[in-house]
């Protein structure tokens, strides 16, 4: 493992981020805070975690860099007031903060270095490396801890989502979308079409390998919804209105997690309590092909659809509140 | 090795409560909340990693990683996209009120 | 269960005794004070249920029963108080929830190890408990609820707070010191008698005339109680009980002049001797009965506690001074409320009165029976072989009533509805409200209502604590 | 064969860093937005094709390879109609008013949207 390429990383991650806070013009701001997001997704990277690296790279560099711009050409900032801030002077503030947060650093670097003796792994962590093949036939050990021996807090997690899509669009409700939207010019929307087909097999080559390649239900739930966004900015949202609605986007993602406990269910029937693996139709497969972890790939598929249309809903309920704005 | 990566985890911590203490500009509460969260991350994965170990897909080449807590950052990842949607959202609602993205002039919840 | 958790001992049932009387007296006397059939269903309902909890706090063997039965006293009191006054309630039930607090904070500290049974606790939560009794007997410091809560409740729950609630706090202070010899609460016992009996000397309303009395009359079972000995459990229940009857007695007697004439103001009562002349006569056995007239149960027990103070000289000097004052306190009241000309319309209802007369006159035959049979009691609580009827002790008694009638007739003029108000603690519980309201406008001013501020002082006081503890 | 290979692709990576390099040197030196973002893409998908190509051979295995070089195909479709797509932008919003000899097309009114 080279030392001096994750010194060179992480020095990196700590410049952009000083640039991303300390920069006053908000847009380029938040191209440095993306830049921090892929920096971070290499450095998982090459610390031996290509899930969680594939995962920072599509949602916190990509998705969440999208959707604050978004935000940000919404929001009709009048330019702050300049006068002092009247809680308390910035000139007070800024030492003060600055001091609490040198204390913290130094706290938490006091703990973490006490923490950081010899590492090995822990007992939980020896079964999984150990057993995963022979309980799930998966090859995957992380996507299978998230998917059968941890099945219900990806449930919780799926609900988290909901729960978050829920509360956005009913935060932006109200507006209607406008439907004649030129998207960008021919050049792109023509690449784009070139481009579409190989997204689109990406995206569902992550969700269906997930249990073996690095990748999962998260995952490609999310290039599936960077897809929509990327046809929402180009086609522009007339396009992409007519082809898949938000009724039809809300009914996805209902319909993934209800799969999802439909699953859960038919584990339960086969006497092997909720969300059991490896019972009744669902076998453990030739480990390497397809349809061999058990009930994973179906478990995928829920999280895939559930998260796509989450999200790509999302981006839909914020585009529609921008158009209402181009209108008046 | 590790004790590099947990001292950019503190200084990345550090700086984005700097951030949300300091800045008055509603985006960069949102930029400093997403620096202390991949602090986070970095700290639990740079904490899993054993040196000579092998990412965790089977069939394993040499020792493998600590595969639990990249379970735990994924989750962490997804449901922190959630909530910054959700904080963008917030923003875009505010500023309908308040027509401004000055953090101060949210006081709704005075004492 | 029962077994476990209730004891059944000689002076429990006495103070028993005393509550099931006061209750009784105190239901007859309501059936007159209240006019609406509404409200006197009510008031009893209540009396009785304070009554099973008063019941429930004295036959407790734990303390942690003790304080739920006091405390579910307390709240059938504050009911009981709201009927007429709201706001006074609701001040005394927070004094006495902060009182609670106390008392179970050094319960909870005592009990880790197990259960605490009801008696003396280890000397560090003894502070606490003694804060938590100290609110609940009306202790010198934190009496400053008692004159406001008598002066404006109904005549018959005040002869109950004054008569029963007060008792069971004392009751809780007798068992925590368990007859050990306590200097400050002696000190505090002499200094409650002489401020009440100077403070009940000044003032204009009859019902804080009596509650003054009823803290000097504290002081005196207070110093009994810390001078300890053998002989400090039966002479601080007997002077409880004979001032549970006769205080009862004597607020029974101020409601009926209340209803009489409308007023409490000794500047417009007077002349209620010959209107109601049976009233007098039982205000009368009570005062003498506060005095310690010999004949009276206010001597005999007067009497037991001079001799449990045989070796405190000090003490029982500063009870003789307040004997006097009590003296004093009692002609004031006789003078200007029964004697003198008539002031104000008298308001005739003769009905009301007679089942008020006729509930004050249940008292009356126990206080004259226990005078003439002095013994009884503390023969039942076990100690016997007292001379009550000596010369000495009837002469002390007499000369203190004597000096104490010449006094009020030499100071009589200033003591007419003197407006000079010596400021006393209890001032405070009217500040109280107010208090609490600036208090709201810092918090105010505080909470500006900026996010990162409140981000700010949270972070701090978090990393304040961390580097402490870490 | 393959240290021959290797070489070759070491030489490419070097290239490719160059390309870099002057990519980030046009962006900073280059006055206004369309010479700059010319510079900055033609050179920066030049110098990312060189280094994906020349870390061809290194990859394990000739599947590695392969995945590089549809890497080094996406980069190259998708590079040039990114910046096409910036320079339409700017330019319909016209932010340059000054440089009106350009043969503008008249510019569809509605905000593009910025990315």
């Amino acid at each position: 493992m080279s030392e001096p390429l994750l010194a060179f990383l992480y020095f990196f991650i700590l410049l952009t981020a000083f640039v991303a806070v300390f920069l006053d013009d908000l847009l380029s701001s938040f191209i440095s805070l993306s830049v921090t997001g892929v920096l971070m997704a290499t450095v998982f990277a090459l610390l031996r975690a290509p899930d969680v690296a594939l995962t920072q790279a599509i949602i916190n560099s990509g998705l969440i860099t999208s959707l604050l711009l978004v935000a940000y050409s919404h929001t009709r900032r009048t330019p702050l007031p300049s006068g002092p801030c009247t809680a308390c002077p910035s000139w007070l503030r800024w030492p003060l903060a600055a001091l609490i947060c040198f204390l913290l650093a130094v706290l938490l670097f006091r703990g973490m270095y006490s923490l950081a003796g010899e590492r090995a792994l822990e007992t939980a962590s020896t079964h999984f490396l150990a057993e995963t093949l022979r309980e799930t036939g998966a090859l995957n050990v992380v996507a299978a801890i998230l998917l059968d021996y941890r099945a219900f807090d990806t449930l919780g997690e799926t609900t988290v989502i909901f729960a978050a899509v829920a509360g956005i669009s009913l935060l932006l409700s109200g507006g209607k979308h406008v439907r004649s939207r030129q998207g960008l010019s021919f050049i792109v929307k023509r690449g784009m079409a070139l481009l579409t087909p190989f997204l689109l097999l990406y995206a569902a080559s992550i969700l269906f390998l997930g249990h073996l390649t690095p990748g999962g239900g998260f995952q490609g739930g999310s290039v599936f919804a960077t897809v929509a966004i990327l046809i929402c900015v180009v086609y522009g949202t007339g396009f992409d209105a007519s082809r898949v609605s938000s009724k039809s986007k809300e009914t996805l993602e209902v319909g993934g997690a209800l799969l999802f406990v439909f699953i859960g269910l038919l584990g339960a029937a086969w006497g092997g309590g909720f969300l059991a693996n490896l019972k009744g139709p669902f076998f453990p497969g030739t480990p390497g092909s397809l349809f061999s972890g058990g009930n994973m790939l179906f478990l995928n598929l829920a999280v895939g659809l559930k998260v796509g249309a989450g999200l790509s809903s999302i981006f839909y309920v914020m585009i529609k509140i921008l158009e209402q704005e181009g209108e008046q | 090795m590790i004790i590099m990566s947990f001292a950019t985890v503190a200084i990345l911590f550090s700086l984005g409560l700097f951030t949300i203490l300091v800045q008055r500009n509603a985006f960069k509460t949102v930029i400093g909340l997403t620096l202390m969260e991949s602090a986070v991350l970095l700290l639990f994965i740079s904490w899993a990693y054993i040196p000579e170990g092998w990412a965790p897909i089977l069939p394993l080449k040499g020792s493998g990683v600590d595969p639990l807590p990249h379970a735990l950052t994924l989750t962490a990842i997804v449901i922190g996209a959630c909530d910054l949607a959700l904080a963008f959202a917030f923003i875009m609602k505010l500023n309908g009120f308040e027509k401004t993205v000055d953090v101060d002039s949210f006081r709704r919840l005075k004492g | 269960m029962v077994q476990r958790y209730f004891i059944f001992t000689a002076d429990r049932r006495v103070l028993a005794l005393l509550a099931g009387i006061l209750v009784l007296a105190a239901a007859v006397y309501g059936q007159g004070y209240f006019k609406k059939t509404g409200e006197r269903r009510f008031f009893s309902g209540f009396l009785f249920l304070f009554l099973l909890t008063v019941l429930g706090a004295v036959f407790s063997a734990l303390w942690l029963g003790f304080l739920i039965f006091i405390e579910l006293s307390t709240v059938a009191l504050f009911i009981l108080i709201a009927m007429k006054e709201r706001n006074v309630a609701f001040r005394y039930l927070a004094v006495q929830l902060a009182g609670a607090a106390f008392l179970l904070a050094g319960i909870a500290g005592a009990g880790i190890k197990g259960p605490v049974l009801f008696g003396p606790v280890q000397p560090p939560f003894f502070p606490l408990l003694l804060a938590g009794l100290g609110v609940k007997s009306a202790l010198l410091g934190l009496h400053f609820w008692l004159p406001e809560a008598h002066g404006k409740s109904p005549a018959p729950v005040s002869a109950l707070l004054s008569g029963i609630a007060v008792k069971t706090g004392v009751f809780g202070l007798l068992l925590l010191t368990g007859g050990a010899y306590v200097p400050s609460l002696s000190a505090a016992g002499a200094a409650m008698a002489l401020w009440g009996a100077f403070q009940a000397l000044l003032q204009r309303d009859v019902k804080r005339l009596l509650a003054y009395s009823t803290i000097s009359q504290l002081g005196y079972i207070v110093a009994a109680l810390g001078a300890g000995g053998v002989l400090s459990v039966p002479a601080v229940l007997y002077h409880a009980v004979t001032h549970g009857l006769s205080k009862g007695m004597l607020f029974f007697c101020a409601g009926i002049l209340e209803k009489a004439y409308g007023t409490k103001d000794f500047s417009r009562l007077g002349g209620a001797a010959e209107r109601l002349p049976g009233t007098c006569i039982l205000f009368f056995i009570a005062a003498a009965s506060m005095i310690g007239l010999p004949g009276t149960a206010g001597f005999a027990s007067k009497a037991l506690l001079k001799a449990s103070l045989i070796d405190f000289p000090l003490v029982s000097a500063c009870l003789l001074v307040a004997n006097i004052g009590t003296a004093m306190v009692f002609c004031k009241m006789s003078a200007f409320a029964f004697g003198g000309v008539q002031k104000s319309r008298y308001l005739h209802s003769p009905e009301c009165f007679r089942f008020m007369n006729a509930g004050t006159a249940v008292l009356a035959p126990l206080l004259l029976f226990s005078g003439f049979f002095p013994g009884i009691l503390p023969a039942f609580l076990g100690s016997t072989g007292h001379s009550f009827y000596t010369v000495p002790k009837c002469g002390e008694s007499l000369l203190a009533a004597v000096c104490g009638v010449f006094l009020f007739l030499f100071l009589k003029k200033r003591l007419r509805a003197s407006a000079t108000r010596v400021r006393d603690i209890d001032v405070m519980s009217e500040r109280f409200p107010n208090m609490i309201g600036n208090g709201a406008r810092i918090v105010q001013r505080l909470q500006g209502g900026f996010l990162r501020g409140y981000l700010l002082t949270a972070a701090l006081t978090a990393l304040i604590l961390m580097h402490l503890f870490s | 064969m393959m240290p021959l290979l290797r070489f070759l692709g070491s030489v490419c990576i070097l290239a490719g860093v160059f390309f870099s390099f002057a990519a980030v040197v046009a962006i900073l030196r280059f006055p206004d937005v369309y010479t700059r973002l010319h510079g900055g893409t033609k050179a920066l998908s030049g110098g990312a094709l060189l280094i994906l190509l020349g870390s061809m051979p290194y990859a394990g295995s000739s599947l590695g390879a392969l995945k590089l070089l549809l890497i080094a195909v996406f980069f190259l479709i998708s590079n040039p109609m990114a910046s096409h797509a910036i320079a339409r932008a700017c330019h319909r919003r016209t932010l340059f008013k000054n440089f009106s000899h350009f043969s503008s097309e008249t510019p569809i009114e509605g905000e593009s949207m910025r990315e």
